[in-house]
């Protein structure tokens, strides 16, 4: 009891710190010069029109490198503590099946959800989106698969081979950049008309590649929660 | 941003408050998680009304499905209610 | 415009202070991981907050009146492409804490942290 | 004056969904309610997106309306013992 109150103290005090800090902070002026830089010079410099994913792929790609190397490890970390827990859990539970409108809906909903996610990392330059929901809404349509079918499963070898060749196709991408325009990630391709589809230079192909990783990573990393469970 | 969705806007935080209170208390895991859900739903709101787009559609294609799938199999797992 | 301030700050640190109860006070392990979870999406509100503008809007030039004057009608870009990716890092973390609680219940029986003596101190 | 109405009402309906996630006695109750939920939110976010006149928001109403149901579909087969 008396722990609680010194935790409840403790977190009234950070609280009202915290209120007196942001109290100094301005909400709704401008703070930060280089976002001005990057909406005024964004289009004219890279062609997209959509500058958060501009900042995302070209401004600031080495940093999106790295935190797509981060994702990779959590992924294959989950997977290395799990490898022993799956062998010694040998006796099989009864699980109840899935119904047949569960079936039937999951099956014709499936191939729309895959598509749906193309559609939203293919058009990031142009509309909100990108790789990163866009491999999420294809993780979540493999969810679907896994929640509604018994023995339907995405073989670890297959996730592997498209991750390992989507994060090869970002990197070559970039040392492509480095031999044509003389930097790491730069563009070298024609940028366009503004709000084209094919616009852009290399948004499109390095969002395309961030989509296909980001997807093949969580899908692994359900699979390797799905075979703890049997 | 009008008056009007300021209004909207606190009582979408009102709410978001209730359900990280609900998450907190709940003996049952599984209302726990339920709860999460709420929390996360209105925080990706108020993104979209503070005009980050690219943030709303990315909390939106978590919260729907993933962290309440991957917190339900750890909860399979090992044990629905709290000591 | 005291109001914005009040509401959209009041909101993360309301949240941040929830989850910093949960870590402190609760003993179960998922409920930590819960609480943990909160205080992330507090600090999320937070660096959109600071990237908002009265007035403008997303910083998506879809339109020529937009293409025109970019940084008179938009608002901050930096903390959104920030977030963007820190919120999908997120879910890959909380499911690696996940199975780490997985093997701690297979080793120990319990979620329990008292009960854990190695977490003991 | 319209846009009061049109917004008062859906927030109404997320309220009531609100009052029974909170009360709901058992996980169904509520689960069922945070679905409801989502899809009230849905025609808010629909709502938000005529007010701020950005056409290209409506994707995030369509991610919501997409895959909003994942959720409620774990946890159902989390309760029939078979996830």
């Amino acid at each position: 009891m008396i722990k609680k109150a010194f935790a409840l103290l403790l977190v009234v005090i950070i609280a009202i710190f915290l209120s007196v800090t942001f109290a100094k902070i301005p909400f709704g002026y401008p703070k930060t010069v280089v976002g001005k830089y990057y909406l005024d010079h964004g289009v004219k410099d890279l062609g997209g029109v959509n500058i958060v994913t501009s900042i995302v792929v070209l401004y600031r790609g080495f940093d999106t490198l790295g935190e797509v190397t981060v994702l990779f490890l959590a992924a294959t970390g989950l997977g290395m503590v799990l490898a022993g827990l799956r062998e010694k859990d040998e006796k099989k539970r009864k699980k109840t099946p899935p119904s047949l409108i569960m079936r039937t809906e999951t099956k014709l909903l499936f191939p729309m959800t895959i598509l749906f996610g193309a559609y939203i990392f293919i058009h990031g330059h142009l509309t909100p989106g990108g790789g990163f929901p866009g491999g999420v809404v294809i993780a979540s349509a493999f969810l679907l698969m896994f929640l509604s079918h018994k023995k339907w499963e995405a073989k670890e070898k297959y996730t592997k081979i498209t991750e390992a060749l989507a994060g090869m196709t970002y990197v070559v991408i970039g040392l492509i950049g480095l031999y044509v325009a003389g930097s790491f990630l730069e563009n070298f391709l024609p940028k366009g008309v503004p709000g084209n589809l094919f616009s852009a230079g290399i948004i499109p192909l390095i969002y395309t590649a961030i989509g296909f990783k980001v997807g093949s990573e969580l899908t692994g990393l359900l699979q390797n929660l799905r075979e703890t469970t049997e | 941003m009008s008056s009007l969705i300021l209004v909207v806007s606190a009582i979408l935080v009102i709410f978001m408050i209730v359900g990280a209170v609900v998450t907190i208390h709940a003996r049952d895991l599984l209302v726990a998680i339920i709860a999460s859900a709420i929390v996360d739903l209105v925080l990706a709101v108020l993104f979209y009304i503070l005009q980050a787009p690219d943030v709303a559609i990315t909390q939106a294609s978590i919260m729907g499905g993933l962290t309440t799938a991957i917190f339900l199999v750890v909860i399979k797992k090992t044990e629905r209610y709290e000591q | 415009m005291i109001y914005g301030q009040v509401i959209f700050y009041g909101a993360s640190v309301a949240l941040f202070a929830i989850g910093l109860y949960a870590i402190l006070v609760k003993r179960n392990l998922i409920k930590i991981l819960l609480g943990l979870s909160l205080i992330e999406g507090a600090v999320n509100l937070f660096l959109i907050n600071i990237g908002y503008i009265w007035g403008k809007t997303a910083p998506i030039l879809s339109n020529k009146e937009l293409l025109a004057h970019p940084s008179a009608k938009a608002v901050d870009p930096v903390p959104q492409a920030l977030v963007l990716t820190a919120i999908v890092i997120g879910v890959a973390v909380t499911a690696l804490a996940l199975s780490i609680i997985m093997r701690i219940y297979e080793t120990h029986g319990t979620l329990n942290v008292d009960k854990i003596k190695e977490l003991r101190w | 004056m319209s846009w009061i109405i049109a917004i008062a009402i859906i927030v109404l309906g997320v309220v009531l969904t609100l009052i029974r996630a909170m009360l709901g006695p058992t996980a169904a109750d509520r689960m069922v309610a945070v679905d409801s939920m989502t899809t009230i939110t849905t025609a808010l976010l629909v709502l938000l997106a005529l007010y701020f006149k950005r056409y290209i928001y409506l994707d995030i109403a369509l991610v919501y309306a997409v895959l909003a149901f994942v959720a409620t579909l774990a946890v159902a087969r989390y309760m029939e013992g078979g996830l």
